[in-house]
């Protein structure tokens, strides 16, 4: 097909073919209103056709006291592509859950269609609603009406990205805590620090309400925020029963895949030795209507993960085991804020929190911000034998 | 013209809870049970009693205003208006009439989007921008991801597998796409060190942060051609590409060396086993637009090997983990090289440190 | 006066083979199976059907010449003057007929060598030389030893354990006594940096040499007195005296600060679990010699955990894999602190990296 | 007590109590004939009074044309305890397995009696025979005199160490090669790089006839020879029968603790998948007398070992998951000389083996001896995406 400029696009519209939503029909179905698709299935042609990007790095761009939110893109192929010279990407911050009415959904396009290319990720991979390319000029009327419509921008750059959420009490059983409500209170709470970047570099935080971890929070999110209980799981024994009568076979597929082995069927009951639970969710995922988390509920908080760049990938690490989340959530700003101090101060450009605690030391860091260090943070103990101690006795000291 | 003090600012997001259906309204944080109807469609219930329905279709997360506009009018039509989207960017409708859920799944699929991605299946490919807006991409995203549903779409629209997999895209090793914990990760790669643009350089970056940029001490500071500018001891060089991140006159980006790489057994939840990272697979595929024919290929090799090896449950990461690696590569097939074994940082943490060994 | 050319060199040991008893000459690489018939007995048995008794004596490994006489005269009277030794330093008499093993287990115990150490026991404490001929000792190696056979010396005479229990004691960080894979491990730790003794450093060591010595970078070179010598940045050291080993000058002793520190869960063995290093259980004790009642108390305590905890054939490691740390520190009442938490190379490896956690 | 020079020694007298055997009792009753033992019981003392040792660094002290098998060490109270002001020790080579008859006893004792304290190890640490405690004057004699009965000293310094190896085959029943023939063998052969230190730093090899590693190679060796099978265990499945009647529990005690587990016990027989057994000994070591390793045997070849200074301890690690090893051993001794030749060239000062495969990769190092990488040389691939290439198309190249 030739595209409305005459071009063609001969490889991408080898990707309209086959049975999964294309991306190409979505930017094609645009390109008879906007020059600007047209022009982006132009450069992308040419990217599929030389095997390379097109775009160079983005200045920095934004709307007016803020200073994350817009990505700023700009084409090395400016006098081919016309429209796409300027191809910046608005981020705004979605509501907790990723939740909308048909009604939100339009008034989001409506202006988007007014003052950009009419695409859109739905979502970002930090979660915020992507609007994908427009112009600098297109920036502030833009942003003046999403805050009309109660829309904001997201995080970019050195701040607090956009938090998000799983879909958690509103729509499934195992939620711990509240997510969409936590999520939704930190955003408010921290809307400085989201909106304008003041930390070392980025800051995720991710609310998953139980440990099957929905929204990847222990790997993608400096702090993740992980449901959890911490008394018995409930058990229904007659529902036990059903899914045995059903077919289950309890004793391989449940009990054998407990990563502690703390669960036994012996054909009538199923006993779970809680003291060796360590939540990992399997037996209740699969016997959804004879088990649920106990009642005593909270959050395990993790801190640090993050993408390679530069040292290796990291996970987040455990830094309180169990914490009640009940609004206003005090205890956890509080704790967010002595972190950020901490790193605010110690950290270097560009060193995100888990690169920094892997610098001064968890130990240090724990001190730093005031919290005691437990066993429950450790996979295990120290295995090599360099252990620093700040003071040492001087003849003459008091024996310890 | 608006000055800073009309302007609203800081407001964050809007309430969810003016989103929500009734139903969830009505029932939130009192869910008791869920059940998987069919592929796509599940029901949550209520001790209430009170049943919500989700219908989950896929997307291909780069969509017009103009697909949006027809899932509000699908919304309208068959919810209330209600609709969400996941973490994963499927989007689902939230019924609580079940006998319209069939009527909903044949309007999605008249518009392209098939319903599943429920259970054991493989769901949405998480993924990023690639040629289509960002600027260090060494692989285009949509396009791989398109091409690698296309092939897998029937893992998507039934519920055959052993358990969840889960595939994430990245077009660079920045990782947007998080794709370090996935059970199936394609990562786009660069394998030439950055072709320095010396004139100039100087003006748009400051030189020891290019200098500091390189993990491994590739890059100092030089004058070329009386020039300040840098040179790179390519052999150093692991085109990490973070001295592109912080001077665009670093540039990567290179058709000849700059391809896909293919990373297996990661996984995020805590279900059975704790998270675990992926590992290498494929060092280097070729980036072959339009459809990738060799990403796709080993891609569906090795869920096949995961769909037939793998006990019920069983995630990519724990079946290799108790088949073993060298049986992973037997039966992938796939070469087993130099670049397999870890040379960073904790390298030797990775090497085998016992003789337990099953015969070869 | 010798010279260079009648002397015999490099004419490496004797071969084994004089040192044989005959049945085992006759049985090499014939043997079916073996049993222990009681604590420090066992019986092989060959295809032939011939039958080697092993007894095996307790050793303080720092034995004279007497004593080895005195063992050499109970070989002689019990076994054809046929014995060896074990790699952990016990002494194993090899008999045929099993009639004399009670003889020889009493003037084994005459001589205050009491028989056991196999099977489900604890065995010798495998040690280095401590006070007694090392300039780098940070604690006694036999006297700690002594101190805590004594009072574990019912498990080995005995076998009531779970499993195989391996203790290990180095007196300093160089490890002589390979204390990283034991089940319990007694090292001696300095925890004061180096004094150094600027006072013709310079002659005895080279300056760069003890510079590049320091893993952490705490060492440089500095001008003291007039003279040229070393300075230490004391918050950098984390007192492994490398270079105390490249330097004299480098002084670590220090009897207010030096002391011992206790490491659990380590195994060789490929057996069930693949090796495992052994992990911090005390940082500190003091050295209190001559019985040095704290290692004792902590080492007894681990044991008695274990011993009380342990599932048939479990080692100390798979132990506290299976039970988690935090009941190991519970357990114990081992303090857990700062020290506990890596902060080396590979330590972000080391931090618990799930939610999988036991309620606490 | 006092020593026979009239000297107290209140604290060394309270370790001759206790039923385990006492060191110091060991020493005591070497004082009567040694000064050097009493002058050693001095500072020992003293040692326990003030919580520290009194030894110096050594000197290179040794025996003509060799530079290992000595270790010097001087008294820094030489003017209290003369007797102690040399106090070196010698290590002679064990034979293989620590087996020895009375005679050869008798005959070292004699030597050391004349020309040294009378104090052993039995043994040291890494294998040796150790003579603890003499006079640089007397070096040259013992040296003649052991020689002259077939002994010759062991390692030190950066030379090959000490070979080790356990009981094997002469006892064991599980031995899958000839541990003390080969660790003899190596020996032998290895002559001049155990007597002459021209290493960048020690070497260490240990032989275990299985994977149970009664000699600790794994953690203690440079190279790690580990016995192995790779055809079936067999079984004797009357023996197992035996077993059960006895009562062992043979589905919780042998097959719940396989690693992999790949047997099964249905009450009658007992079934291994021998393609998943990884060979770790478990349910032979617990049922010597129904279950034995296969008989297609030979060993499992490991680099790398070391205590931790100064970057961590590490095991050794696969490098040759199964060879043959039967004499002359030509394949491993040019294994072997290919490692050194490269760690000779590229090691630096004080690296051993282990530490310069970390620096170099383990890819460049295997490429360097010739050996192709394998998958069982790794726990898993890597993880991080920081690849290597050591070359790169450049425009104009031929397309791969
Ligand atoms: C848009 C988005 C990808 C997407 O298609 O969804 C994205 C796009 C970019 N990311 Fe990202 N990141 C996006 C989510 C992520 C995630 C995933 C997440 O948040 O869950 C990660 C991994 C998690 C993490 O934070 O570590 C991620 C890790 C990075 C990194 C590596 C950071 C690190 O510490 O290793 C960089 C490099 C940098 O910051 O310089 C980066 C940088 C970038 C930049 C700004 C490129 C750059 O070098 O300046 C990309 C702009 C692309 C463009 O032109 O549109 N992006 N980035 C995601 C944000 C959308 C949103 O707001 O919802
Ligand atoms: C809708 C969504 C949350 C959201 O707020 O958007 C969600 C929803 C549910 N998840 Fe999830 N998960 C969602 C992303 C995730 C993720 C994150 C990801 O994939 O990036 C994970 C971690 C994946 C990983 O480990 O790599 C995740 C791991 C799970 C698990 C654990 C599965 C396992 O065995 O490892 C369960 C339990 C199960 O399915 O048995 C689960 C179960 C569920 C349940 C059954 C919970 C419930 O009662 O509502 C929901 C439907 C299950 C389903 O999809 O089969 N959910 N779930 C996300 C849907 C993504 C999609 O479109 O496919
Ligand atoms: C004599 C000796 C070898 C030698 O050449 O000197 C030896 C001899 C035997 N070992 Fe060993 N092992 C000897 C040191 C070791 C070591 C090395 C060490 O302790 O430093 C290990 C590794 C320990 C570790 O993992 O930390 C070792 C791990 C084993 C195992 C595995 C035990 C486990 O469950 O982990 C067995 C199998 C068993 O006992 O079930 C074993 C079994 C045996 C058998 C039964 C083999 C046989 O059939 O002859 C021998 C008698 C067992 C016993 O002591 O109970 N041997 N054995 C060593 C005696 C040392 C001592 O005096 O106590
Ligand atoms: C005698 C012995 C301890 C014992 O009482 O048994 C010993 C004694 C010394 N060792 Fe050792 N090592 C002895 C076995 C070991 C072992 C165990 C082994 O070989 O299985 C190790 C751990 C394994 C290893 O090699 O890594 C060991 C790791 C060290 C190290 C640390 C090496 C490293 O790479 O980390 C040093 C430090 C050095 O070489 O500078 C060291 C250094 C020393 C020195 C020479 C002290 C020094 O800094 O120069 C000690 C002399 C003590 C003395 O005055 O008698 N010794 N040394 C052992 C040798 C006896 C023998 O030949 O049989
Ligand atoms: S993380 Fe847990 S609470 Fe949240 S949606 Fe997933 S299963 Fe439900
Ligand atoms: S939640 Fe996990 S650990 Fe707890 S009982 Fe269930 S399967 Fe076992
Ligand atoms: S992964 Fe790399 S190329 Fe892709 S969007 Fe992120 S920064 Fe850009
Ligand atoms: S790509 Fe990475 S490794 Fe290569 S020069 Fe740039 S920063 Fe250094
Ligand atoms: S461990 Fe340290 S103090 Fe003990 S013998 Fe070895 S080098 Fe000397
Ligand atoms: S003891 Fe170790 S850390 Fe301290 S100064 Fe010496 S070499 Fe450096
Ligand atoms: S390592 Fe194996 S062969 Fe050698 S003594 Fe131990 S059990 Fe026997
Ligand atoms: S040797 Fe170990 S892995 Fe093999 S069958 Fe026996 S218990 Fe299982």
């Amino acid at each position: 097909m030739a595209d409305s400029n005459g071009k063609q696009t001969p490889l991408l519209d080898e990707l309209e073919k086959g049975p999964w939503p294309s991306f190409v029909k979505e930017i094609k179905s645009m390109a008879k209103e906007s020059p600007m698709c047209q022009d982006l299935l132009g450069q992308l042609e040419k990217s599929y056709g030389e095997k390379r990007g097109y775009w160079k790095h983005g200045g920095i761009v934004g709307v007016m006291g803020y200073g994350g939110g817009v990505i700023g893109r700009y084409s090395f192929l400016n006098e081919e592509f016309p429209h796409v010279a300027h191809f910046h990407t608005i981020r705004i911050n979605q509501p907790s859950g990723w939740f909308y009415t048909s009604d939100a959904i339009r008034t989001l396009c409506d202006i988007w269609e007014k003052h950009g290319s009419g695409l859109t990720n739905m979502h970002g991979s930090t979660g915020d609603i992507v609007f994908l390319g427009t112009q600098t000029s297109e920036l502030e009327p833009i942003f003046k009406e999403l805050t009309e419509k109660d829309f904001d921008l997201g995080g970019s750059g050195s701040d607090l990205r956009t938090p998000s959420c799983c879909v958690g009490q509103s729509r499934c059983e195992w939620a711990c805590y509240d997510t969409m409500q936590l999520c939704d209170h930190l955003t408010h709470h921290f809307q400085d620090e989201l909106h304008r970047p003041a930390f070392p570099y980025k800051f995720k935080i991710k609310c998953a309400g139980c440990p099957n971890d929905c929204v990847a929070s222990v790997a993608r999110a400096d702090m993740s925020i992980i449901g959890t209980w911490r008394d018995n799981i409930q058990i229904d024994q007659a529902a036990v029963k059903a899914y045995a009568d059903g077919g289950m076979n309890i004793e391989r597929d449940i009990c054998g895949n407990c990563p502690t082995k703390c669960m036994q069927w012996d054909g009538k009951t199923l006993t779970i030795d809680n003291s060796n639970c360590v939540k990992c969710m399997h037996c209740i995922n699969n016997m959804t209507k004879a088990l649920r988390p106990g009642k005593d509920r909270g959050a395990t908080i993790l801190l640090g993960a993050k993408a390679p760049i530069v040292d290796g990938a990291l996970l987040s690490s455990v830094l309180v085991p169990f914490i009640k989340l009940e609004p206003p959530y005090e205890e956890l700003k509080d704790l967010i804020e002595r972190i950020w101090e901490f790193w605010g101060e110690h950290g270097k450009n560009r060193e995100r929190t888990g690169e920094l605690i892997q610098r001064v030391g968890l130990g240090n860091f724990l001190e730093a911000i005031g919290v005691e260090p437990i066993p429950e943070m450790v996979a295990h103990p120290r295995e090599n034998p360099f252990i620093f101690y700040e003071e040492y006795l001087e003849e003459g000291d008091e024996e310890e | 013209m608006a000055t800073a003090t009309d302007r609203r600012t800081d407001i964050g997001p809007p309430n969810y809870s003016r989103f929500l259906p009734p139903v969830i309204k009505k029932n939130y944080g009192q869910w008791k049970y869920h059940e998987i109807l069919k592929p796509g469609v599940m029901v949550h219930v209520a001790e209430s009693g009170d049943k919500l329905f989700t219908v989950r279709a896929a997307s291909p997360r780069l969509v017009s205003i103009k697909k949006l506009r027809q899932f509000a009018d699908l919304a309208d039509k068959y919810c209330g208006g209600h609709l969400r989207f996941t973490s994963r960017n499927n989007v689902e409708f939230l019924l609580t009439d079940p006998s319209k859920i069939d009527a909903l799944i044949a309007d999605l699929k008249a518009i392209g989007h098939p319903v599943g991605g429920l259970g054991n299946s493989i769901s949405n490919i998480v993924h990023t921008q690639g040629w289509v807006h960002c600027h260090s991409a060494a692989t285009d995203a949509s396009g791989v991801v398109k091409c690698v549903m296309d092939d897998l779409q029937e893992y998507f629209t039934q519920m055959k597998l052993p358990g969840k997999l889960r595939i994430a895209l990245a077009c660079c090793l920045n990782m947007c796409g998080a794709v370090h914990c996935s059970d199936i990760a394609i990562l786009g790669v660069h394998r030439r060190p950055p072709k320095v643009q010396h004139d100039g350089l100087n003006k748009v970056c400051e030189i020891p942060n290019v200098v500091a940029a390189c993990p491994t001490a590739a890059i100092r500071p030089a004058m070329v051609d009386g020039k300040q500018s840098v040179e790179v001891l390519e052999e150093r060089c692991m085109f990490c590409a973070n001295c592109f991140s912080v001077c665009p006159a670093m540039q990567m980006a290179d058709p000849l060396n700059d391809g896909v790489s293919i990373w297996v057994g990661g996984k995020v939840s805590n279900a059975r086993h704790e998270p675990m990272f992926s590992k290498l697979a494929v060092p280097y595929l070729p980036n072959t637009p339009p459809r990738w024919p060799e990403v796709v290929q080993a891609v569906r090799t090795i869920v096949e090997v995961w769909a037939k090896g793998a006990r019920k449950y069983e995630r990519m990461g724990e079946f290799i983990e108790r088949i073993g690696w060298p049986r992973f590569f037997k039966l992938t097939g796939f070469e087993f090289t130099k670049q397999h074994i870890d040379d960073f940082r904790h390298a030797g943490l990775t090497y085998k440190r016992s003789a337990q060994l099953r015969q070869s």
